[in-house]
Parts: structure tokens; sequence; C-alpha cells
């Protein structure tokens, strides 16, 4: 009754879109796997930081993205969806951070 | 009820739109789906408070004389369950919460009635599963579950208690999610966010936590179960786990639950104090506001449950300072209550005793609430009577007296028909009582260092326990009356008539009880929320003469 | 006889003082706002108590300004509890280098304790009055917690890692020792008492049995006992890490991290050997869990650390 | 999710379509906000032992089959593109198409599955099942057996929660099929193509993240070591 200024989501994308992501998404994948065999580290202040898992991370947060901005449409979707959609992360980010700062602080 | 030209009742109407066992159980309609809610969430009250009795009497002698050990930890342990996963979560969202969202905001209905029924369902199904771990021995873990005791060494029924709370998770999901689509997509022209019943925004702000938090309990009491079906040690040290990291995940849903339990009743609250004393609401957008501050900011004040459990000293530090922020929104709803109150027309009818009481247990639960922040406090208070005692000032003192209020405030709505109201204050005034001579002692009892869920304890703690359990039996028999003269009402109470407060609120714009469809025609809001007072606003009360509704 | 229901437990450590004051401190802020709201609601609900039944009372204009002040005044209340109770809390978390070391194994459901000279005791623990102690405690089977409610102090009890508590006596006496984190059938019978006791009375009453052995000498023993001095020692040929002089200090391990000797790492090493090898060492170590005890785990730690004294030769 | 008796009809309680398109779309993502939540609490558990049990979870990670959990990610990024593409002949109203797409789907989610239990068989043979059956045959390991379990534990059940929305998700796609079959849908109304679109997407997600962690961060040690 109220909001239907909000024709988001009748837009059609174009199949040349989805197959462009679909080759990003296969080209993440290969990245990822390559990757992996090697050590990804970053020299500082004579400490050795490995970084695969971060490359990892970054790399598959890309790909989860293009899936949520292109096959899951909420590039073209309302504001409540991109809202929505960015605070289950934000959650899933205050979970993470709140526990481990216990771990990372403590003996164990 | 000194009215002589009663209303009449509609003659059709949600309650005679059909009748029969299947007409109920199949139903998608709203207001009957919070009517089976209703009788399911007061059958567990009754279990829960069954249990409730047998603890206290256990705790009226310093020894352990009147139940075995095992018993008396099985009694505390299935008290706690039915009342916070069956009771106090479910109640106000799902009974006046399912009545009144779509009534509220002018809908014919939730936005997916039929998953509204299914959440019924999951959650008649989680308490019969409970009740099934029940009747086959019961369960011993206390609420809480805390590995490795309920992963390796309870031999009690965990798994089956867990599969019930697993299960009536989802239905706590799927009411959140159903009420929040409901006030996004739904509501009445008009109906800007502002111009919504604080009860509405106190609902959008619980939902919220039950998306986002059930999930993680769901999954933590999922690996419970497998640890305990496949002796794998997830959370057990012996396997390498950490108990600890189960308390994290436990309590990461479990505190923000709390306000699941209180946020529905402040919003019950609101709608009381402004009716009853003829206000509009002082501070709308800050009580608003405060709704959505204690949702979010609840999920960042967990760990403070674990101060003592092996937190390190810096996490200790920041949850501390956290929870310490959450206080502020409550405190602004407490002050915006009392202000509204000022220079009011205030009148003393039962549902605004309730509130009244409210405000008054409430405000010592939170204050309580500072203490258990307090990290040197806490050290000492820690899982003594004083957080018993804090919670259910919260949980007992704040969440059911909001109930019991709003249960009244809307049952005219709800059955077209009055209950006594001087029985019903006097209930009021027993309960506030009763409650107040159980849980203060307790206080005492925990700053004295007397440790909860203790079968037997120490001599001098007797006094201050008989205390309690006298205020118990007082407190018992307050929860009785209403239920008899609820049901008297049904029958033999006044005809109530559409609006018999003079309220504000969509609601009372249809008959009571209102038609299966809500409203004839869809209405259109034009003022802004708690307008009472306002010129042309003549408050309708019962009290006085009155049209018969036309239906 | 009747003497009242007592407010307060008694106060017989360093710490029961000052919590007794914040506690005060907290009674009062929330009694006075307890009372003021409870007065308001009760005054405007009286004071303006509905007269007839059209009355409309007068609209009442919302003020900003109030609303700011009742959200900043109680943020400021708060934010002075959480500093002098985290302030308080370093203070009990944090305990004095010369303390005199206890151990402490909880099990379903009884507490274990033991001295540093030997002696033993079960769910009865004797301190000298005036001395900061500090107890490392772990539990055998579930959580306990460790309650001295006299003391104001608390600490879990956690199986598979050490937690740790102190306090100093200030009164002789006897007062209660609770389990406060629940465990079991018979978590209300996990109590007992703790006895506070004169210097001197306390020396008499360590000396009063003969105690057989020390901490550390039960650690060696166990030490030799397990064979472990047959790969921990300090010749070339070792096929162990030396512990002469180890307890303490940083120790590079096979998979480059680097950890610190202390309790928690020497424990892991005696029932897990192979989770964190030192650098330049194989993992041929067998496993000991399941065959030392957590007393004998805590026998041997005192011993290791005592080896900290000894120089490597 | 799908709350629609009759494929035009719009439920009583909506005004119009538009209004049940846009509430179904919305209650769509809020369900997979919970989700990503019940999936968080074990993501959660995994930061912390691996942060913990550093090499236990770097030699688990060596036992499991990395072309095999390559090619299955593959396979699903792929499922996903038919599953787009459904969505898409469904909004242009093409039947056929869409029944093809979804069949396609339902078919890569299967092989998905059928490598899966490949991959657990695998584990079986080699006893790498957490619990009562853990009886590793492998030579040369040195982690600790608890702390290997608590990998494989992790393994079996983030993979096996995932391999569960697999099955539901499948399920979903045949009852779309049985729908588009009877002429349900529509270039107006194709509500429940795309919000069960939304879940395999998500399903998709998860897999995306798995991958990494579960499969490939033990390769670069391994590698370092010989």
């Amino acid at each position: 009754m109220n909001a239907h200024a909000e024709h988001a989501g009748h837009h059609v994308v174009p199949v040349s879109t989805y197959l462009i992501i679909f080759a990003a998404l296969i080209a993440g994948t290969l990245l990822t796997v390559g990757a992996a065999y090697y050590d990804i580290d970053f020299q500082v202040l004579g400490y050795t930081v490995p970084l695969n898992t971060t490359v990892a991370l970054l790399i598959a947060g890309t790909k989860a993205a293009l899936v949520v901005l292109f096959f899951m449409h909420v590039k073209y979707s309302s504001r409540l969806i991109w809202v929505f959609a960015a605070a289950g992360f934000l959650w899933l980010i205050i979970l993470f951070t709140l526990t481990l700062a216990d771990y990372q602080s403590r003996a164990w | 009820m000194t009215d002589a030209r009663q209303p009449a009742l509609p003659k059709l109407h949600y309650l005679n739109a059909d009748y029969g066992i299947k007409s109920w159980l199949l139903t998608t309609d709203h207001k009957r789906i919070a009517i089976l809610y209703l009788l399911g969430v007061t059958f567990f009250f009754f279990v829960g408070g069954l249990f409730a009795v047998l603890v206290r009497v256990e705790l009226l002698t310093p020894a352990g004389d009147f139940v075995q050990a095992e018993t008396y930890n099985k009694l505390f342990t299935m008290h706690g369950v039915f009342m916070v996963f069956f009771f106090l979560i479910p109640t106000i969202p799902a009974v006046l919460g399912n009545f009144l969202v779509p009534l509220m905001i002018g809908a014919r209905d939730l936005a997916f009635p039929r998953i509204n029924l299914l959440s019924w369902y999951i959650y008649m199904a989680g308490g019969a599963f409970t009740i099934l771990a029940m009747a086959a021995g019961g369960v011993d873990t206390g609420w809480t579950f805390y590995t490795p005791y309920s992963s390796t060494y309870a031999n009690t029924h965990v798994m089956l208690t867990g599969i019930g709370v697993f299960i009536t998770g989802f239905s706590s999901i799927l009411t959140g999610l159903n009420f929040i689509v409901t006030i996004h997509k739904m509501r009445a022209p008009g109906l800007t966010w502002f111009r919504l019943p604080l009860f509405i925004w106190a609902h959008y702000a619980t939902s919220l936590i039950m998306i986002l938090g059930t999930p993680v309990v769901a999954i933590t009491v999922l690996l419970l179960a497998l640890e305990r079906a496949f002796r794998i040690g997830i959370f057990d040290p012996a396997l390498g786990g950490d108990p600890v990291l189960f308390q994290h995940l436990f309590w990461f849903y479990s505190h923000p639950a709390v306000y699941i339990m209180i946020l529905p009743g402040m919003g019950v609250v609101n709608e009381l104090i402004t009716c009853f004393s003829r206000k509009k609401i002082f501070g709308y957008h800050f009580i608003a506001f405060s709704s959505v501050a204690i949702a979010l900011l609840g999920f960042l004040v967990w760990a403070h449950h674990m101060f003592v459990a092996g937190l390190s000293v810096y996490a200790s530090l920041v949850f501390s300072v956290l929870s310490f922020l959450v206080a502020i929104p409550s405190a602004i709803k407490v002050f915006n209550w009392t202000a509204t109150l000022y220079k009011g027309s205030v009148s003393y009818q039962a549902p605004m005793l309730y509130a009244m009481g409210f405000i008054g247990l409430f405000t010592l639960g939170g204050l309580t609430g500072l203490f258990l922040a307090t990290l040197a406090v806490d050290i000492h208070v820690h899982d003594t009577y004083f957080v018993v005692a804090h919670f259910h000032y919260i949980m007992v003192g704040g969440m059911v007296m909001a109930y019991m209020g709003g249960l009244h405030y809307w049952w005219p709505k709800m059955t077209g028909r009055m209950y006594p109201d001087t029985w019903a204050r006097f209930a009021a005034l027993v309960i506030f009582i009763g409650f107040n001579l159980t849980f203060f002692p307790q206080f005492v009892l925990g700053y004295l260092g007397m440790p909860r869920r203790y079968h037997a304890y120490p001599e001098e703690f007797q006094v201050l326990n008989v205390m309690s359990t006298a205020g118990a039996s007082i407190l018992g028999v307050g929860y009785l009356i209403p239920f008899f003269y609820l049901m008297y009402s049904l029958r033999y109470g006044a005809i109530a008539g559409p609006n018999p407060w003079g309220a504000k609120g969509l609601e009372w714009e249809t008959p009571s009880p209102p038609p299966t469809e809500n409203f004839p025609v869809t209405p259109m809001v034009t003022e802004e929320p708690y307008e009472y007072g306002a010129p042309g606003a003549a408050p309708r009360g019962h009290v006085r003469p009155q049209e018969a509704p036309g239906d | 006889m009747w003497t009242g229901i007592p407010l307060f437990p008694e106060q017989a450590s360093t710490f029961a003082r000052e919590v007794d004051l914040l506690y005060l401190f907290l009674v009062g802020v929330s009694g006075f706002f307890t009372v003021a709201i409870f007065t308001l609601v009760f005054y405007f609900a009286v004071r303006y108590r509905r007269r007839h039944a059209d009355e409309i009372p007068p609209a009442v204009a919302e003020s900003a300004t109030l609303e700011i002040a009742w959200s900043v005044i109680p943020l400021g209340i708060t934010m002075v509890m959480f500093g002098w109770g985290a302030k308080l809390y370093f203070e009990m978390r944090k305990p004095p280098s010369e303390a005199l070391q206890m151990w402490v194994v909880g099990k379903q459901w009884m507490w274990k304790i033991q001295h540093p000279e030997g002696k033993r005791e079960i769910n009865e623990l004797h301190v000298p009055v005036g001395r900061p102690v500090r107890l490392q405690m772990i539990s055998e089977d579930v959580i306990h917690s460790f309650y001295i409610p006299a003391f104001r102090i608390k600490q879990d009890v956690l199986p598979g890692r050490y937690s740790e508590l102190w306090f100093e006596a200030t009164r002789p006496g006897e007062y209660h020792l609770f389990c406060a984190e629940y465990c079991g059938t018979k978590h209300s019978g996990m109590i007992g008492k703790v006895v506070v006791m004169e210097a001197a009375a306390y020396e008499q009453w360590l000396m009063g049995t003969p105690t057989g052995e020390t901490m550390e000498q039960a650690g060696e023993r166990l030490f030799v006992q397990n064979n472990c001095n047959t790969c921990h020692h300090d010749r070339a040929d070792a096929r162990g890490p030396v512990l002469q002089g180890a307890f303490g200090k940083p120790v590079r391990l096979e998979s480059g991290q680097t950890v610190v000797v202390d309790e928690a790492y020497v424990r892991e090493s005696i029932l897990n050997p192979a989770g964190k090898v030192v650098a330049g060492y194989r993992p041929v170590m067998p496993t000991y869990q399941g065959q030392i005890s957590e007393e004998g785990v805590l026998q041997l730690l005192a011993y290791i650390r005592s080896l900290r004294e000894r120089p490597q030769k | 999710m799908t709350e629609h008796g009759t494929a035009s009809a719009v439920a009583h309680q909506f005004d119009d379509l538009e209004q049940q398109r846009e509430a179904g779309s919305l209650g769509m993502w809020l369900f997979l906000i919970t989700e990503i939540m019940f999936f968080g609490g074990m993501f959660t558990a995994y930061a912390v032992y691996r942060y913990a049990y550093y090499n236990a979870f770097i030699e688990g990670s060596s036992h499991l089959n990395v072309p095999l959990g390559a090619a299955n990610t593959v396979v699903l990024i792929v499922s996903s593109l038919t599953m787009a593409l459904a969505v898409h002949a469904a909004q242009r109203g093409k039947k056929k198409a869409m029944v093809a797409w979804l069949a396609l789907t339902i078919v890569l989610g299967g092989a998905f599955l059928g490598v899966k239990v490949v991959e657990y068989k695998d584990k079986y043979d080699h006893g790498l099942i957490p619990g009562a059956l853990w009886n590793p045959k492998h030579e040369g390991g040195v982690a600790p057996p608890a702390e290997m379990q608590l990998f494989f534990s992790l393994y079996f059940a983030m993979t096996g929660m995932h391999a569960l929305h697999m099955v539901i998700g499948i399920g979903i796609m045949l009852a779309l099929m049985r729908m588009a079959l009877r002429g349900r849908f529509s270039p107006e109304y194709y509500a429940p193509v795309e919000v069960s679109g939304l879940y395999w997407h998500f399903v998709d997600i998860v897999w995306i993240f798995l991958f990494p962690l579960l499969y490939l961060i033990g390769l670069h040690v391994v590698k370092g070591h010989g």
C-alpha cells in the first residue's frame, strides 16, 4: 500500500551480464586454488605475517558480492533489500569480532 | 459497567465466522492464531509455574528434604526451559502481537498467514518434544545447557529437550520475519513510520532480534546434540573443544533474547499509559528509537554473563562498558513514561495498575542490572540469588506484568466482553505484593552469597527463603484469580463495544470482536499517534453511554 | 535467637570492604532512582487522577532539553560505575608476585586443595591471615566455580585450562566455600569452609601432620617415575628440550611460531606433546593424557617451574 | 516461502501483485539473514579452533580432495548460472526454457551431492569420521588426534548442513517445475521462482566460503615443506 514506486524487481538482467559474472566467478575459483599453492607473506618489523587466508577470503568475498549483486539482483533492488542484506553480514561480523576479541586477548 | 444501554456484539466476527475444530486448526486468520497461541502459552505458563512452586517448597527448609537433589535439579531446569522458551519469548509477540499488528496498521492479515499458522505448529511441536523429555524423566542441565556437563556428563534427556528448543526457535524466526515484512509492506495509507503505535515499533525491534539471534542458538544447540549423539568434541575440553565457546554462542542469542521478552512488554506499556492518562506519549521519537537502540546494542553485551567464566580481562572491560550503554535507552523509556502521566487524566483500571507496576518493577530490575555490569560487583554476585532476583524483576515484574496489563486491555477487543474490573484490580494488587515478597528477599540472599541452583543451603539463609516462598504462594494465587474471572467473562461479561476505554489506535475503530477481514474498508490514517485530548476527539469510554456499533 | 536479617556477608578479605563500598554506591544510586520513579508515578497518579469521565487533559509540550538531560546524566553516572568497577576488577585479577601459591582441583563434587609444603585437604582451605594467596585451579570434569562470599571473590574452574584467583584474608575465622557454577546432582553439596588462621597457628597447622614431600618434590618424583628425565636432561644427546631455566621464557616452535613457556603450554605439552613441538626436536614424546592426574600435572608443573631458578649447567 | 494459492490471484491480504511480490522477496531476504547467522555460528567455531589448532587444521585439510572440491565449486557456480537463467526465462514468460534451466540446475545439484557422497565415503574408508568411528589410517601425521577430530567435526557439520540445504533446494525446484508445467507462472507472476533463486544462490555463496576455508588452507604449507 506504500512504496509501490519501486518496480525494481521487474528489472530483467540481460543474459550477457549473467555470462560475464559467471566467467568472473570461474576465474575467481581458479585464482583462489592457484593462490593457495603459494606462500603469500607480508614482512613487517621482522615478523612474517601469512596472508594466504586473507587473500582466500578476499577472493571469496568478491565472488559472494558478485553473486549477491547480480545473480540475486540486489544491485537492482530497493534500498530496503540493500539494508537487510548488509545487516546480515554486519551481524556476522559482530559475532566474529567480539568472540575472537576474547580469544585473541587471553592465554588459551 | 453501570451503563444500562449495553452495546451489542457484532453479528459476524472472527470467532463465529466458522465453527468446528478444523476451522481453528487450519485457520490462517492472525486473530485465531493468536487465540491458539494464547492457549499454548497459558498451558506452558502453568506447567512452568508448577515447577516453580515445587522449587520454592523445597527451599522452605535448608536441608534438601522435600525432593531428591536430582529431582530438584530437574525441577529448576524444566521451570527455566518452559518459562524461557515456551512462555517468555513467544507470549507477547505471538499472542498480542499476532492479534494486534495487522489491526494496528490497518492490514487485513499478516503478510504470510500460512507461515503464521506453520509457526504455531512448530511451536507446539517443540513444546511436544520438551513435554516428552519431561515425561521421559526430565533434564537436569539448567536451561543454559552449559558444556561439558550437558554434552558429556548429564545422563538425562538433553537431546530431546535440545530438539524441542531447536524446533521452537524456528517458530520465533518465522513470527519475526512475518512481522517485519508486514510492518514494512502493509501499513494503511497515511500510516507513516512516525504515526505507528509504539507497540509496533517495539515489535519491529523484537523481530529484528528474533531474526538475527535465534539462528545462532539453533546451530549451537544442534552442535550440542551432535556432540552428544556422535561423541565429537566441539565444546568438550577432553576432546580439544572449548566450553567457553559454547557460552559465547549461547549468550549471543540468549542475552538479546532478554530483549525479545521485555521489548514487547515495553510496547504494551506505551499503549496502556497513554490510554489511561489520556495523554499523548511524551517523547514519541525517543521511545521509538530507544526500542531499536536496545535491539541493536543488545547484541553487543552478551559476554557480561561470562565475567567469571574465564573471559579475558580486556574482553571483560569491553563487554562491561557496552552493557552500561544498553541501560540508557531503557532509562529514556522509563523517564518518558513517567513524564507522560504529568498533567494527565489518570484512571486506575486494572490495565493501568499493571502498567504502573511495570514501571516500578522494571526500574528496579533494570537498575540492579547495573550491578551485574559493574565488573567487581558482578564477581561477587554472579551465579547467586542476586542474579535470580534481577532477572525475575525484568521477566516477571516486567514482561509478565505488561502481558497481564495488555491481556486485560485488549481482552474486550479479542472477546467482545468486559471482565469484572474490581476482581481484576484486586488480582493486580495481589500479584504486585506477592511478586515483591517473593523476589526482593532474593537480592539480599544473593549479596549474602547464596548460590543459585542449590538444593540445600546453609541455615542462616532460611529466614529470607521462607519470606520468598510465602511471597510465591501469594503470587501463585494472584495468577489464578484472572484465570477464573477471564473464563467467567467469556460468557457473562458485559458487552464491550468497539472502544470501551476511549482509546486511540486503529484496532479500536473496528468492532469487538473484529470481523475476519479486520476492517470493512481499509482505514485511512490522518492523525498523529496518541492524539488524546485533541480538539474534536472527545474520549468515548464505555463508562459513558454510547451507540451500538453498526456491523 | 533473633538477630535480625543480615544484609551483608562478613568482610574477611582486603577486597570485601572495597566491593561493599562500590555496592553501597550502586545501592544509593539505584535507591534514589527507584524512589524517585515510584514517588513520581504515585504522585502524578493521585494528583492528576481522572475527576470526571469526559475530562480532557491539557497537552504538554515535549522537551528536547529534558530528553537530553535524562540521557546524558545517567550515561555519566554509569560511566562512573564502570570506571570504579573496572579499577577494582583489575586489582582482583592481578595477584601480587609474592603471593603464596596453592592449588585447587575441582571434581564432581569436591574441592581438592594442595599446599606448596605438600599438605593436602578436601573441601577445606587453610590460609594465613594478612598474606596474599594465589590459587591455581583446574577441574577434572565439568565447570565448577570457586566462590568465597566473605572474600567477595569467585572464579569458574574449567576443565582443560587453568584459571586463577587471589585474595588476602584479613580476619581469622571460618567462612563458606561454595561451588557457584551448576555442576550436576550434588552441586549444592560441593561446599566447604575456608579457615583463616594467624600466621603462627597456620605454621603449626602445616606442621601438624607429617606431610612427606613438598609439591616440588612430588613433582620431581613423578618426573622420574614417568621417565621424563630420560629425554629431558641437559646432556648433548637430549631428545627433549632442556627444562632447566626454560619456564617463563619464550621458545621457538617447529611451526615457526613463538610461545612463552607458561603453565598452559607445559600442561599442553605433557598431555598433547605433538601439538606444539619446540624447534629442533622431533615429535617423539608419547602423550600422558589419562596417565597423570590433574594433581600430578600440577606437581610436575611446580617442579618444572622450580627448575627456572636452576640455571643450565 | 510461497504464499500463493493460485497462479494469478493476489492473496487476500495483499492489495496487488506488486505488493505481494515485494513482500515475498523481502521475506526471503530476511530468511536468508537467519541462514547467514545459522552458518555464522559454525564459521565462528571454525575461526576459534583454527586459531587455536592451526597445525591440526592444516593437516586435516591436507586429507581433503582438492580437485573434487574445486570441481564441485565449478558445478555449483554453473548451477547458479542456470538458476539465474531460469529466473530470466520466467521473467520473459518462456515456460519451456525455464523448465529446462530448472532441470539442468537440479542435475547439477545432484552432481554436487554425488561428488559429496564420494568424498564422505573416502573419509569413511580412511577412518576420518570423528567420534566413535575415528580410526585414521595414514602415515606421518603428527597433529594430536583430538584436534584433528575437531577439524573433521567442523568439516562434516558445515558441509553436511550445506548439503542438507542443497537437498531442500532440489526439492523446491522440483515443486517449481511442477508448478511451471501446470502453467502457474506468467511474466507478471513468477515470484516463487525468483525467491527460490535467491535461496539457491545463497547456498552457492556458503560453498564459496567453505571451499577455500576447508580445502585450501594447507596447500602452501605442504608445498613449502616438500
